[in-house]
């Protein structure tokens, strides 16, 4: 009796265009979810790569012999790993700091006859607050020049411009999500409106209310499902396309810097997910404006 | 059966229709609805199936006030309602057969008796050859007996008829008032609202009569015989008699 | 007479969602355009600030005397301008180039005791191509490890790259427009179908397909152009909002390195015409998908 | 003025309507077409207004062969047919003013004129009280005369009119037979398809008469004496006739 469909919803104009567009919001907002996503993992790779490290510079005066220089590195490596939070501590070799320079300064910056700083790079435990004045105060009594650098200001701006970016991802996601439902709404009413007459003798004839939101509710879950599984694949080839394109032109511009912009695979399951979503909106919008309508109507 | 208690009617944006109207149809009974164009009948039948709240007074259907339904406990009661609309409301992308077993099928009656009944009963208005006809390809009287069809399949309690033989010549309109007869002499209780005076005049059953706003009832009988419906029409040997629907009446369910 | 209209297009349910529906691809219009816009710009930037530049290292051994270092630096520099197509050429001073390294050293680089190579910064016509091969073997011959960078294969790809998120953002405007004429499409259908009865009497009457089809083009002028100008408002102050919160992150991150990303007047020019092409393509597509469809359904 | 010439007519899925059908009829004539419930004279009428393309044959209407006219020269044409739908076809949300004046606002008629033309003419069918009502909200007989008025209010050389009797009381027939009269009076050839038995009988009109798919010309009057229509039905006092429409004939302007 249920396979029985007094409404001709799918021969209406909707049932043709709603998967469109259902496709098209599912679409953007795999590209916004997955934007998100990756925005998550590079500024958790920031916080963690230059948040949770600190930079010591030690500018050697130029006069000093290499003994001694050594001595006072030693000294000052002591002094950074005994400090409590600091979980290592690296000397960067002469052609680090050169790769670090490098766009600035050309390929050839390592075998330039520049004396670069020794730089030390210090990891720390994410949650520690380490004493920076403390630490630069001791230091200075070994290389009077010292610096101690958290790169925090920076840290704390680019981490802040990251989450504006992901706040305008979830709000385009939450945009596509809810001008898919606005179409619903609307494809539901214009259905309603269509098919008032016969809505009406189905109701005369002593059909209940959720034998009409029944037919329309499994229409949208149909259309729901298709539009979302469309927008799903064209929403999965850009996101890898433009993966690709970032990667590979980072890549070709900076090889030292390049990020990593795949995806992880759980973050793959909930733009997985994204089509569900979208069609068991698409279903419980479609009953409830139809529950709501006819309550109105009849 | 049906009670109405100083009913009165009007649409939202106009004068009343209807005023005072006090009187009672009692279970079985077989009533015509006259009146000139204009008068209410129409209007009278949609307070009947509860397409019309009255705007004064008590109608009172099947023992239940009917100001005291709330939405959910309509479907039940309208499914024991069969009507003929005057513009006959027949479901477009629907064929014949399916329109006709469309009240079965809410009510949740199995396919193989809906089948055995809608044909026989198609078979019977003279559309045999017409079961997979969808109603805009029928003629108007064609239509017309179709939502006939729909209206009687499930041997409704009350029977309410608006105009049913506007469209169809007097050989049919026979034919479908023996029908109507039929399903009142097994019980339903039939109303139906016609300006044919003709059929007024040989079925001599009670009238109500809507004049000026106020409706009158009229019985005829004691001034003429009551004619037996078969010697008047002569109903068809081939069948024996217009079907009965089927045997489980959906109505009775609740 | 023209006034009258038989259809109760404005009733029907699209003329409230229509707008909404167009308003959003307006907005992912402008977004797209002024994105596109930008990019043109910074990529403009990009060529004449990069490519067109050349840098000229000149890393004097540390043992050198400032004078004969200046006699060096100053036959390095007529050399460079003596260059066909060259048309400047500026030495570094040492805190511009501390500023360069800025990000990379803390903002004590230029109190650092470290010597820097020397640098010179050229500019030169667009259009001029320099002989990079021969410049480098003449300023050797002046200072041994000299040398010459046209950062040309880091413009190409960043070059590139832009010009990838400038072709997504066409394609995205091309879809955002694709998709409001598939919806104009949809409900110009949507409502042919809900007015079929009165249509098919109009034309029994004997009005022509253009009596109908006016109605229909005149209803789809009005909505899209609601719909464009409400898309246009927010779309605008959307490219406001995102281009000042990003030249603040820019600004607060890399003071030195900040771009400027507002729009130019003929650019905001271009996104004010939107919502009249929108509102355009939705007559047009009205209009045609009238006319089509009436010569097949009567 | 009409000539059918070996026409048959057949809908794609199904069997011949009518076939051979071959007749002409005079400028200013006035004949009822009749027949059985689904025998064919709907579908003739669809012939006749060109909202059906005959399957085999020749129609010429008003001197033109109706197959060769292209689709841009068909509103000129159309807007010289008068039609009475049998389902009305009323536009539901246009007032019934609009409805009537429809038709001449097509035709590009000036307001004023239509002002005065359309109120005249509902208030002769006994619609001055609802000139502002949209259709849904009249009754079943009041939107048929809404819809013959608006067949007759451009004065059309051609009235098609179906079952236009079929939802009003005998009185309210014979004032529209009248309004019929008048037209065909002005010149409109007027063919009216009816089951009305009582109305062919007392109009002694030509008859159309549809049997198994083929038309024969009755003609009645060599037998009864042609009455008069004012002396069969009685014109109203108050108007003294019906009103006849503009003056200037939207279809006067091809
Ligand atoms: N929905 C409505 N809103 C407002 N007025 C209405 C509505 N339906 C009917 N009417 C008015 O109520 C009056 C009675 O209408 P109704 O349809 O009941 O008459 P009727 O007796 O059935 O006439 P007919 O024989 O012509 O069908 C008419 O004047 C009509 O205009
Ligand atoms: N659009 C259509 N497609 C297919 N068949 C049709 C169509 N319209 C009518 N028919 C069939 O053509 C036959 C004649 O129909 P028509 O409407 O012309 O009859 P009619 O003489 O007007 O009958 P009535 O008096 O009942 O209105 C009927 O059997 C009907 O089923
Ligand atoms: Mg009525
Ligand atoms: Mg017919």
């Amino acid at each position: 009796m249920f396979g029985h469909s007094d409404l001709p919803l799918n021969r209406d104009a909707s049932a043709r265009f709603l998967p469109w567009i259902i496709g098209f919001m599912t679409y953007l907002c795999v590209i916004a979810v997955a934007a998100g996503l990756t925005v998550d993992r590079v500024a958790e790779r920031w916080r963690q790569g230059l948040a949770g490290n600190l930079t010591v510079e030690l500018p050697f005066p130029a006069e000093l012999e290499t003994e001694k220089r050594a001595e006072q590195l030693d000294q000052a490596m002591e002094l950074v790993a005994d400090t409590p939070g600091v979980t290592g501590a690296t000397v960067l070799e002469d052609h680090q700091i050169a790769a670090l320079l490098e766009p600035w300064l050309g390929p050839d910056a390592g075998q330039l006859d520049v004396p670069l700083p020794t730089m030390i790079a210090v990891t720390r435990r994410t949650d520690a607050v380490i004493d920076l004045a403390g630490l630069k105060t001791k230091l200075r009594q070994i290389v009077p020049d010292a610096e101690v650098d958290d790169h925090g200001d920076w840290v704390a701006d680019a981490l802040g411009f990251l989450r504006s970016l992901q706040a305008l991802a979830g709000a385009l996601s939450a945009l596509a999500l809810g001008a898919a439902a606005l179409t619903v709404i609307f494809v539901t009413r214009t259905g309603l409106a269509t098919h008032r007459g016969v809505i009406e003798v189905v109701h005369l004839i002593g059909a209940p209310d959720r034998y009409i939101a029944r037919q329309f509710q499994a229409q949208a879950l149909k259309l729901g499902i298709l539009g979302g599984v469309v927008g799903l694949g064209f929403g999965a080839a850009t996101v890898l396309g433009i993966g690709r394109l970032i990667a590979f032109s980072l890549d070709a511009a900076n090889p030292g810097l390049a990020f990593d912009f795949r995806l992880l695979p759980w973050q793959w399951v909930v733009l997985g997910a994204l089509p569900l979503v979208v069609a068991l909106l698409a279903m419980f919008t479609a009953r409830r404006t139809v529950l709501r309508s006819l309550a109105k109507m009849l | 059966m049906i009670l109405f208690d100083g009913v009165a009617v009007q649409y939202s944006a106009g004068p009343p229709i209807l005023h005072d109207v006090t009187f009672t149809l009692a279970p079985g009974s077989f009533h015509f609805l006259v009146g000139r164009s204009g008068a209410g009948k129409s209007s009278m039948l949609k307070v009947l199936y509860l397409g019309l709240r009255p705007t004064r007074g008590t109608v009172s259907l099947f023992g239940r006030d009917v100001a005291s339904l709330n939405r959910a406990e309509m479907p039940a009661l309208r499914r024991r309602i069969g009507v003929v609309f005057q513009d006959f409301r027949l479901i477009e992308h629907l064929s014949t057969f399916d329109n006709v077993a469309l009240p079965l099928r809410i009510a949740g009656v199995r396919e193989a008796e809906i089948k055995k009944h809608v044909t026989e009963l198609l078979s019977w208005v003279g559309l045999k050859d017409h079961l997979d006809a969808l109603p805009p390809t029928l003629s108007g009287g064609q239509q017309q007996r179709v939502s006939i069809a729909r209206a009687v399949i499930a041997r409704p309690s009350l029977l309410l008829a608006d105009e049913p033989t506007g469209n169809v010549d007097d050989v049919i309109g026979l034919r479908l008032m023996y029908l109507f007869e039929e399903l009142n002499r097994l019980g339903t209780t039939v109303v139906i609202a016609t300006h044919n005076d003709t059929l007024v005049s040989r079925f001599s059953h009670r009238q109500l009569r809507i004049e000026d706003g106020s409706i009158r009832v009229f019985d005829p009988r004691p001034m003429t015989a009551y004619p037996s419906p078969q010697g008047t029409m002569g109903a068809p040997a081939a069948t024996g008699g217009p079907p009965t629907g089927p045997v489980r009446r959906p109505g009775a369910a609740q």
